[in-house]
């Protein structure tokens, strides 16, 4: 009696616990868009199904465990078949299955749908990384994870956004249909944001397509979905939506400031110039595998700091950085990172953390390298 | 053979079936790629045109993306970035491969369809992705892809996004290619 | 031979009486039972690709 | 590989012949050499249980660091390379040596009582396939101590994080792998070329136990898969080695291939976990409900076409690689047909309780607990399988819920009431109850614990395989690790159990629970070590 009671309160809690998380916001977001919101009413449509099952089922089954227990004197019947409840309860299953396979078949195709975007948006993984690529603007950025590693390693408290804020959000129009193409450099990423329901792999050598259309200006966060290594933790994405007029003058300010650093390519740069703009660079970019104090891990991540086979080969270093190291984790940075910051971040690395070489690489001289 | 002798010979029979027809599936899965237009994968072999009259009253955005892999000091440019054809019409557009670095090299342009369906009515007729390229150091070569999206293009695809990808050809790559070709022979 | 093809629809359907599956372990031979399963089970993919294409248009 | 097996049987095993176990009545190898050395169906089903619960408590003590890691956001014990190591040799050690060698033992101990046959049809090939696993394993977790660390790409071993980006430590993971899949497979042989040769005169297919039943199709599935599996990882190995390109897109390969292969493999896989524990199952609710077990037939039935089914539904896995249209549509029907035979199965046991007259021993509560938590992983299983709704939970934490769910209080919950229900006949006596009864009590609430909150942090938006996360998902994931310690620390409690009832305890008949009908319960309890010499009579129970 007290054994199927508790069995019974136990089921019963499940339940109660589900629905009351449920209702406190731990459930799938509704989103922000057609998409998400009719993905998010499939969810609960099936999930209601669910449990009017369940409660069908386990009712069934604990009334017989607590009916039919031998210390309340139970005898066992003998039957072992029974054709037309066998085939009722083959067939009310298949229905029900009908019925959730039809509105899943038609948002599914609504996400299929490849009509015209009005922004194409080329996004593609990196360890550990995303650079997005506005195609046709000119406009182009990699978006790091900003978090502080001293509140990763618990030396300063958490943020609101921890772990999930990086130091250039995708910005992207509201009530225009954006269609995102996926690849990668290295290994498989995933490219989630919850709100906006699009979750898809990007792979190397092979492009994905998806697209959205945000209906609410606003930040919507989500993180990298596909194990990618190291740092798949710490690899978010963050979509800024904004209005449509908005939208368009930040692109606008983006093209001009692009315009701007490639101009910046022909003067001559001082070393304490290079030294700062390296810094930040290193910091975003390359600390993550080689360290911030360029001790690296090896084997995988090679030390900077001191790498003598480094300091003595000024063209190699360019080089690795430049087209990077197949069969490696390291990254060609050509086309994601601008001359600026080419030559920038390779003084850096050449003149930080007691690598004392001296060595000056200027901005037009990687522009030079990269227009041969 | 006793029974039990008989069921174990059979069951390695079918043992080694299984293995065998892993290694299979790596072809098949090509050619039903192929016919089905999964992962935008496109024939490595030059087609012929599809003789058919011009759609005139329909345009297709069709986008170039070019990108460098990694350890790869090539670039790949492309004379449009973007154009619109008519399905129907056979169009040609001019890439040039620049060798960047001080070293000859060789190097592979790996092509991909996007959305992937549309590989299905893409006929190319000429394109460097057939084949590898062998650049000297600073060189510059010019290479046209002649394409055609075919009249059959489900209509709902109004941009069609090819994309190159540049890798270098490592030495045991390219003796492992000549030996296995065609099966994985030179680009997809 | 409808025997066979239903006993194994039967199967595929998970249901069976008694009897018949007494009949048909006493008269059936296993070969056609095995060789009509597969065909079967070839059937049931071509009709769910089929639904897939037609819902996919 | 495949080709240089098996050894010649050197006796004629046959239905008619009797008796013909000659060479073991010489004298026997004493101590370590004994276990050695054994070709004996019991001591070797013995060993397959002790190596399982071995790996079982290994990958548990991997799973407590990932849960100890994760018991608050930010990174505090290991860091994310050793994370992603833990990761991966949790799910490897769990599926491949500990569920696998689980059920490869109750087979070599039960499938030969419940036939009437004397041992195995090849018993030399049987103590190798054995002995192959301790060495495989070892290798594998030698890797930890390799430079760079072992394997770190996930138990699923993504191309091509696991081909160019894994560290050197990686061959020796595919050799561990092959070795484990080449001792599975040679499992497999032994138990299809038992129960098909060496059944009890007048013992029909149709007559056979579930048990017997869902293991004959299990050999099946792992006779058509284990070789993809090895197909791929060969693969793999030469992409590393010889400079192949088969999942390499810069030398015109396809990583979503390396994906086709490794589901067509992993899905049938997953079904091999869980096949048996349905027939272990139906063997115990009959038993405890005292009536037979409804609808026999249809079980068989059912368990065939999920076998049949397994092999349609492999890119239900893969629905956000970008697969197009109508392949997502085709792998969302198939997966979703799968509920119906699945759902037969507990239908059927629920209506064997139905009107049955139940008592609540340890196995028995194992086995219920199973139908029911099993079926809540089928629920989130279902919901999985909605295509679009995929977009948004494929791998977060509502992933890990479910199949820890079907694997945890599913496969291994089944494991644990089989050995609960067999013990008598092994040991000769009864297991403690009051100790069974804390164990299956903390076992269902350290499970719960740990896995119900994780349906409600991956819906929030945690990916799995995160060593650390955002300040959200805090309260869940602290649920999680306090029950993942409880479910832990638990399994120590059957440990006591299972080594008590080894040394003593109240003494068990032949017939230990009065509603057990199959063959093992006409041996003698312990079962000595050589049973059905002679055939048994074997007298068709109606089903």
């Amino acid at each position: 009696m007290r054994k199927t009671l508790a069995w019974i309160m136990g089921a019963g809690s499940f339940l109660g616990l589900a629905s009351s998380t449920l209702a406190n916001g731990w459930n799938m977001p509704a989103g922000v868009t057609d998409v998400s919101r009719e993905i998010y009413s499939l969810h609960m449509t099936i999930f209601w199904i669910c449990v009017v099952i369940g409660i069908v089922v386990f009712g069934v089954m604990f009334y017989s465990l607590f009916r039919y227990r031998r210390s309340r004197g139970a005898k066992s019947a003998n039957f072992h078949e029974n054709t037309s409840v066998e085939v009722v309860w083959t067939a009310v299953p298949l229905l029900i299955l009908v019925g959730m396979a039809l509105p899943a078949t038609a948002t599914l195709k609504r996400m299929y749908d490849a009509s015209e975007a009005d922004l194409d948006v080329m996004v593609t993984g990196q360890q550990w990384r995303w650079h997005y690529e506005y195609l046709g603007e000119n406009v182009s950025f990699t978006s790091s994870l900003s978090t502080p590693r001293s509140q990763i390693n618990g030396e300063e408290e958490k943020g609101e956004n921890y772990l999930l804020d990086v130091d250039q959000p995708l910005v992207l129009p509201v009530g225009r249909k954006v269609r995102f193409l996926m690849t990668s450099d290295d290994v498989i990423h995933s490219w989630w944001v919850p709100d906006l329901a699009v979750k898809q792999d990007s792979i190397p050598g092979f492009v994905n397509e998806n697209w959205v259309r945000i209906e609410e200006p606003g930040i919507y966060r989500g993180q990298c979905a596909e194990l990618c290594g190291k740092d798949h933790a710490f690899m978010p994405v963050v979509v800024r939506a904004l209005e449509g007029d908005e939208f368009d003058s930040w692109l606008a300010e983006r093209r001009k400031e692009a315009e701007a650093e490639a101009s910046g390519v022909d003067r001559e740069w001082s070393m304490d110039e290079l030294m700062e703009r390296g810094e930040q660079v290193y910091g975003a970019i390359c600390a993550t595998c080689h360290q911030p104090d360029g001790s690296g891990a090896e084997p995988t991540f090679p030390a900077l700091a001191g790498n003598e086979a480094l300091l003595n080969d000024r063209d190699r270093h360019i080089d690795v950085v430049l087209n990077g190291v197949s069969g490696t984790p390291m990254a060609a940075f050509r086309s994601n990172l601008n001359p600026v910051e080419l030559a920038a971040v390779i003084t850096y690395e050449r003149n930080a953390w007691g690598n004392e070489s001296g060595d000056v690489v200027q901005p037009s001289e990687i522009q030079a390298l990269l227009e041969q | 053979m006793n029974p039990v002798q008989r069921t174990v010979f059979r069951t390695v029979l079918a043992l080694m079936g299984m293995f065998a027809f892993a290694f299979a599936l790596v072809p098949l899965y090509d050619a039903f790629c192929q016919v089905t237009g999964i992962n935008g994968k496109v024939g490595d072999q030059p087609r012929s045109i599809a003789n058919e009259e011009v759609d005139t009253s329909r345009y297709v955005t069709v986008q170039f993306i070019t990108r460098s892999g990694k350890g790869m000091p090539w670039q790949l440019e492309v004379e449009h970035r973007q154009m619109r054809v008519h399905p129907g019409q056979p169009t040609e557009v001019n890439f040039a491969f620049s060798n960047n670095s001080g070293k000859a090299l060789t190097g592979r342009a790996v092509p991909s369809v996007s959305p992937s369906q549309a590989s299905l009515h893409l006929r190319k007729v000429q394109c460097f992705c057939f084949e590898e390229q062998h650049l000297e150091a600073g060189e510059r070569l010019e290479a046209p892809l002649v394409f055609q999206l075919t009249r059959d293009l489900p209509p709902d695809i109004n941009t069609v996004t090819l994309v190159y990808t540049l890798y270098p050809v490592t030495d045991s790559q390219s003796q492992l290619q000549a030996q296995t070709s065609p099966v994985r022979g030179g680009g997809v | 031979m409808w025997e066979v093809i239903k006993s194994v629809l039967a199967a595929f359907f998970g249901v069976q009486k008694e009897r018949q599956r007494q009949h048909d372990f006493q008269h059936g031979k296993p070969g056609a039972f095995i060789a009509v399963g597969i065909v079967m089970a070839a059937v049931l993919v071509m009709l769910v690709a089929a639904v897939a294409i037609m819902a996919a248009r | 590989m495949a080709s240089n097996l098996p050894p010649k049987p050197t006796l004629e095993h046959s239905t008619t012949t009797s008796g013909g176990l000659a060479h073991e009545h010489h004298e026997r190898p004493r101590g370590m050499l004994r276990w050695l050395l054994t070709t004996n169906h019991k001591e070797i089903g013995t060993l397959y249980l002790i190596f399982s619960l071995t790996m079982f408590f290994i990958g548990g003590i991997f799973a407590l660091v990932v849960r100890a890691e994760l018991f608050q956001p930010g990174l505090q014990l290991v860091q994310p390379e050793f994370f992603n190591q833990m990761t991966t040799m949790h799910g490897l050690i769990m599926v491949f040596g500990a569920v696998m060698p689980a059920f490869v033992g109750l087979a070599n101990w039960m499938v030969p009582l419940q036939v009437g046959a004397p041992d195995m049809a090849l018993p030399r090939l049987n103590n190798f396939s054995f002995w192959l696993l301790p060495v495989a394993f070892t290798l594998l977790l030698s890797t930890l101590l390799m430079p760079g660390g072992g394997p770190n790409f996930g138990w699923t071993f993504y191309a091509p994080l696991s081909t160019t980006y894994a560290p050197p430590s990686t061959t020796f993971f595919i050799l561990s792998l092959h070795m484990a899949g080449i001792s599975s497979i040679l499992g497999a042989i032994n138990i299809i070329a038992t129960i098909l040769n060496l059944r009890a005169p007048g013992m029909r297919l149709m007559d056979m136990p579930l048990f017997v039943w869902t293991w004959l199709i299990t050999a099946f599935l792992l006779i058509a898969v284990m070789p993809i599996l090895a197909g791929v990882i060969t693969m793999m190995l030469m992409d590393i080695n010889f400079g192949t390109s088969f999942f390499n897109a810069a030398g015109g390969g396809d990583p979503v291939l390396f994906q086709h292969l490794f589901w067509f493999f992993g899905h049938p896989e997953v079904y091999i976990m869980i096949l048996p524990a349905f027939g272990i199952v139906s063997a115990i609710i009959p038993t405890f409900a005292r009536k037979p077990l409804f609808g026999y037939a249809s079980m068989v039935y059912a368990t065939a076409s999920i076998a049949i089914l397994s092999f349609l539904v492999w890119a239900h896995h893969m629905f956000v690689v970008g697969l197009p249209l109508v392949a997502e549509l085709f792998f969302m029907f198939t997966t979703m047909l799968i509920a119906v035979p699945t759902g037969v199965k507990v239908f059927n046991w629920i209506a064997t309780l139905f009107q049955g007259s139940i008592t609540f021993e340890t196995a028995m509560l194992f086995a219920l607990a199973f139908v029911v938590l099993f079926s809540i992983g089928g629920f989130s299983g279902l919901m999985l399988a909605i295509a679009p709704a995929d977009f948004q939970y494929h791998d977060t934490y509502f992933v890990v819920a479910h199949f820890h769910y079907v694997l945890v209080p599913g496969a291994i919950f089944a494991i644990m009431a089989g050995v609960y229900y067999w013990l008598p006949k092994w040991t000769g006596h009864y297991p403690d109850e009051r100790l069974g009864r804390w164990h299956f009590w903390m076992s269902v609430i350290g499970v719960n614990l740990t896995f119900f909150p994780m349906h409600f942090s991956g819906l929030a938006g945690m990916p799995r395989r995160i060593p650390d996360y955002a300040l959200q998902f805090a309260d869940f994931n602290m649920v999680s690790s306090v029950g993942a310690l409880m479910f832990g620390v638990s399994q120590l409690l059957f440990v006591w159990g299972v080594i008590k009832c080894v040394r003593g305890g109240e003494k068990a008949p032949a017939k230990a629970w009065e509603g057990a009908e199959d063959l093992e319960w006409s041996v003698p309890s312990p079962a000595p070590l050589h049973t059905f010499d002679t055939p048994p009579d074997f007298k068709p129970v109606t089903h």
